[in-house]
């Protein structure tokens, strides 16, 4: 009961966070030098949409090797409701960050590497549920996606941190400057919004993460009693 | 040849909702054979399956023991024999060529000589042997297959309808291995075949 | 006498996997005839004189790596899906440790992209005018790549042939681990071609070694898993 | 009367198809995916900024006919290798006739190609920075394609299938008679993107047509031979 | 259903340099049961496959006749059933959606009730049939293969080894299918049991 009530204390909190963030990105931040008119306020949804596909691949990490230890069929439920959010949150910051694009560079998409990442992450994520819908048997399908996510984690540091590098040497003439994304000119009223913003889609990520987990133990009990 | 145990206590296997094995228990001695029998569809070889470590049982416990101490999984192969229906052998091999293979991978080294002998008792003539298993007749791939699971004397035997497709000889051929068998090791035999029945010392019914 | 045992017990299967792709004549020399098509493909609509001069040391590596991985592709992914086909799959899981099953098809699978190499890579030199200035570059990268790649395919082909597997579905869980090291490979192979010097290699050659590295071993401890259920 | 059964036969293998590979689940999204990551591999490794402005029209039609073969070849070829694996081929064939069972499947393949080429092109225009000017050229063109490659795959997929069937193999076996056809069509794209007129396809369309008219008639008479041993 | 006779005349059929068959003659007639014996690999499946057209002689002939008329080769499959070990159904779709597709190729309408009934004389409960031939055990796969080869009624019924996998039901159920098309049919049935033997009006040995 104290339980529940600490719950939708949460969840108030939570929603009202999220309205103060976005109240801020409009209207307390500054737009940013540098961007053109106020297009800069998106980054205050995209830096943490990008932010949570990555962090909900390393949930999905770490509840896939959990898997393969325990063989609880919750365990997989855990790694296929991060992948889920984090397929939905990587879509989210790609369609986002081409808008961003569009409106800065006028091209939807660069192959920039950061786009090249969060392209890759969807692929994994699509690969990944296309290997789930491929396999029936539960078991089967628990543990081989849980072998093929922890493969997949195995090449992330090597797109997130060798294979840029290399990228753009071979791209003297790029579209964007070597310094990268513009960090530079970043108000203080700016960093906070972001940070902010930053913690409140992590809080909606656990949110709608424990969301989906409670369904999987309601459906798995439901089939427990079904057998009994 | 090591004197392996199976036990299996309440062991309960499911597919999705459907429940096919509830809380099953025996043993498989050595020097005793015991007969799964029961109609088509009853889960005789599921519980096969879950003895050979091939299946995972939802609930229940299955262990091989070997002198009072767990056989470690990476063991399990050297000791353990099977032939089922839903097995087959290389069909672009010969049925000599398969049996040095599965003989090397379970490190008992057996002699070509030795190899056509086993195939000669299980009835499949030497002037065959050379032959790719896929041009086999329905029987004649069937002996390779208990060929297979008794080359390398394993402690534990598992034969799941072994004589479907054999004709008369070639089903006093499998008794004859189940003869030989019996002495040492743990056999189990699933089988439809009212004459296998009376191979057993034992007898699990498994019902629909 | 365990691990003498593993090597022996791995070269069976080994030995194994080539009788039977030169018997069912799916054999080498497919895979090969499958890349240079698709080399004839390429050269023929690409050509060497469609690419200008300044973009040849980028665009002929980046070719070569696609037609390479591609070709791999089709030869590759049958090695545990047949297996499965054939159901002889219960048979060799009863028989064999993981270990020695995952090893054999490893050894099987880096033959035939060995060959492959051996076979495309001077040709596509020749038929799209590629000048590599450094061969024991070029040899070390593809030695390299051969490893790393049959690795990444090895644990993959294991894992859809336990999903209702296809060729495509292979594609689909390969492409995105496969993704750095073809970038790695592709910058390698040019770092190869414009210098003599071993040294250019390196830097390409250490992610290279460390991606299929890495990959080699999660495979190795995450085949038992794939195996068995 | 006649030919009505033999419709009504033919979309029941048809439908058989559909059903099995909705079933398996490595369907129509698994084809599109697949087709959407060799897009990647290729637009990433060769991207619409090292192709220079002149060479665009030739490099892109080219490269966007190899992308589109390469994840056809991959799908299709399983038509019938699937069911000899799983011994239904005996069966099949003593219960429906040749033709119907040529054209239950040629329709699938066409309906798996016609999906992929739907999803495929307009993500490579898109990525890869293709202006196509003709729409209406290109589509008749994509058409034509469809019916001409699925043709030669549906009997290519067939003859492997008896020849103890790989997929490499039939790689090896549709490029030769795929070959003109590529050749073809990537002259019809390319006239397509380059022109609004619905003239300009016309002489690639024509070859198109007639080529692929001609694999298809030879293959309904071939199919019988090749399926009755 | 039209009566269909098949003849064979002298048939022979080698692989490669090996004769399996050497000038067999005979005779399917509807109204009889042909049971075709032998030991292992004396070429009952061969002699099977010849005579439903699967596989061509490599001397002698095998006609279809219908009426005086040879049947046209278009028409075979409307008039012939068969059920072999080396033959499949879809293991990916039901039992009800194999039979309506079989059904469907040969032109032969058939409700879903009517499939229902027949699974069921051939011992396969209506709560099974929806679920995929794949999860089937080897007796319930057995069950929809004879299914499969007697739906459209055929005037030429071809089983070999047809109560391979069955219990003691399912081996009743197959008497009772012999029995059931014995009066209009042409049947062969090339078994291994002796019980079966007895089901045929003739009888035609092979030897090795
Ligand atoms: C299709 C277009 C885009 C995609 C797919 C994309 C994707 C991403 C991803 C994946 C990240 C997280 C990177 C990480 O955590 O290391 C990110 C961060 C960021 N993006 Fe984008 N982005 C796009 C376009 C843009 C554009 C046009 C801008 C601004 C000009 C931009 C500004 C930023 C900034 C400022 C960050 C955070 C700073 C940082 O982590 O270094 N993005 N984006
Ligand atoms: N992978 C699976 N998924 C779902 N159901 C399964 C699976 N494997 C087996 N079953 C079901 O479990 C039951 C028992 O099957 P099993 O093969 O053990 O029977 P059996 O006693 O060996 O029968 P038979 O004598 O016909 O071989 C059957 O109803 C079968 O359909
Ligand atoms: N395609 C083939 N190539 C070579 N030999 C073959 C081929 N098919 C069958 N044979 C051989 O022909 C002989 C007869 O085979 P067949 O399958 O007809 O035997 P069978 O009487 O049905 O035996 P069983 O009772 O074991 O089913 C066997 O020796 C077999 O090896
Ligand atoms: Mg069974
Ligand atoms: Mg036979």
């Amino acid at each position: 009961m104290s339980d529940n009530r600490v719950r939708t204390a949460l969840h108030w909190l939570l929603g009202a966070w999220l309205v103060l963030v976005i109240a801020a990105a409009f209207f307390w931040a500054p737009a940013a030098a540098g961007f053109k008119g106020e297009s800069s306020r998106i980054v205050f949804f995209h830096v943490p949409q990008a932010w949570v596909a990555v962090l909900a691949f390393c949930v999905n990490l770490i509840a896939s090797l959990r898997y393969l230890r325990t063989r609880d069929p919750l365990d997989d439920a855990r790694a296929a409701a991060a992948a889920r959010l984090g397929l939905v949150f990587s879509l989210l910051a790609t369609v986002t960050g081409s808008i961003f694009a569009h409106v800065m560079w006028n091209s939807f998409w660069n192959w920039d590497p950061r786009e090249i990442s969060i392209a890759i992450l969807l692929l994994i994520y699509a690969a990944y549920f296309a290997l789930r819908e491929a396999v029936p048997d539960e078991e089967r399908r628990a543990s081989l996606s849980a072998a093929y996510a922890i493969l997949a984690f195995v090449t992330m540091p090597f797109l997130v941190f060798v294979v840029p590098r290399i990228y753009w040497s071979l791209h003297p003439d790029t579209i964007i400057g070597a310094t990268g994304k513009l960090k530079m000119q970043m108000d203080p009223r700016m960093l906070q919004t972001l940070f902010a913003s930053l913690v409140g889609f992590t809080g909606l990520f656990f949110w709608l993460y424990t969301l989906d987990v409670r369904l999987a133990r309601v459906r798995l009990a439901r089939q427990a009693r079904e057998e009994a | 040849m090591a004197a392996v145990s199976v036990e299996f206590t309440k062991v309960a296997k499911r597919f999705g909702t459907r429940t096919v094995l509830a809380a099953v228990s025996g043993a498989l001695r050595p020097g005793s054979v015991l007969v799964v029998a029961g109609p088509n569809g009853a889960g005789k070889s599921t519980l096969l399956n879950l003895l050979a470590g091939v299946l995972r049982p939802s609930r229940g416990e299955v262990s091989h023991r070997r002198g009072g101490a767990d056989l470690p999984r990476s063991e399990w192969c050297e000791h353990l024999g099977m032939a089922s229906p839903d097995m087959a052998v290389y069909e672009e091999l010969s049925a000599l060529e398969n049996l040095r293979f599965f003989g090397r991978l379970r490190g008992h080294a057996t002699s070509d000589a030795a190899i056509t002998a086993l195939l000669e008792t299980l009835g499949l003539p030497a002037r065959e042997q050379r032959r790719a298993v896929g041009t086999y007749s329905s029987g004649m791939k069937q002996r390779v297959k208990l060929a297979q699971a008794v080359l390398h004397e394993p402690a534990v035997l598992l034969l799941d309808e072994p004589s479907s497709n054999l004709d008369a000889a070639g089903h006093d051929a499998v008794a004859g291995l189940v003869a030989r068998f019996r002495p040492l090791a743990a056999v189990a035999v699933a089988t439809n075949d009212p004459r296998e029945i009376a191979w057993g010392d034992a007898r699990l019914e498994l019902a629909l | 006498m365990r691990a003498s045992s593993l090597l022996s017990e791995s070269l069976a299967v080994l030995g194994k996997e080539l009788t039977s792709e030169v018997r069912s004549r799916v054999a080498l020399n497919a895979i090969g005839l499958f890349g240079i098509t698709t080399l004839v493909v390429v050269a023929y609509q690409i050509g060497p004189y469609q690419i200008q001069e300044k973009d040849r040391p980028y665009l002929l590596s980046a070719l070569l790596w696609v037609i390479l991985f591609f070709a791999a592709t089709s030869g590759l992914a049958r090695v545990f899906v047949k297996e499965e086909d054939a159901h002889t799959a219960k048979t060799l899981r009863l028989a064999a440790r993981p270990l020695a099953v995952f090893a054999g098809k490893y050894l099987f699978n880096l033959i035939l992209l060995a060959a492959l190499f051996t076979l495309i890579v001077p040709l596509y030199c020749a038929l799209m005018g590629y000048e590599v200035r450094g061969l024991a570059g070029l040899a070390l990268v593809l030695a390299a790549g051969a490893v790393a790649l049959s690795a990444s395919s090895t644990i993959v082909a294991a894992i859809i042939s336990r999903a209702s597997g296809s060729t495509t579905l292979f594609a689909i869980l390969s492409v995105p681990l496969v993704l750095p090291l073809l970038v790695m490979l592709i910058q390698g192979t040019r770092a190869a071609a414009g210098s003599v010097e071993l040294a250019a290699v390196l830097p390409a050659l250490q992610g290279i070694v460390s991606l299929g590295g890495a990959l080699l071993i999660v495979s190795v401890f995450l085949f038992p898993v794939v195996w068995h259920e």
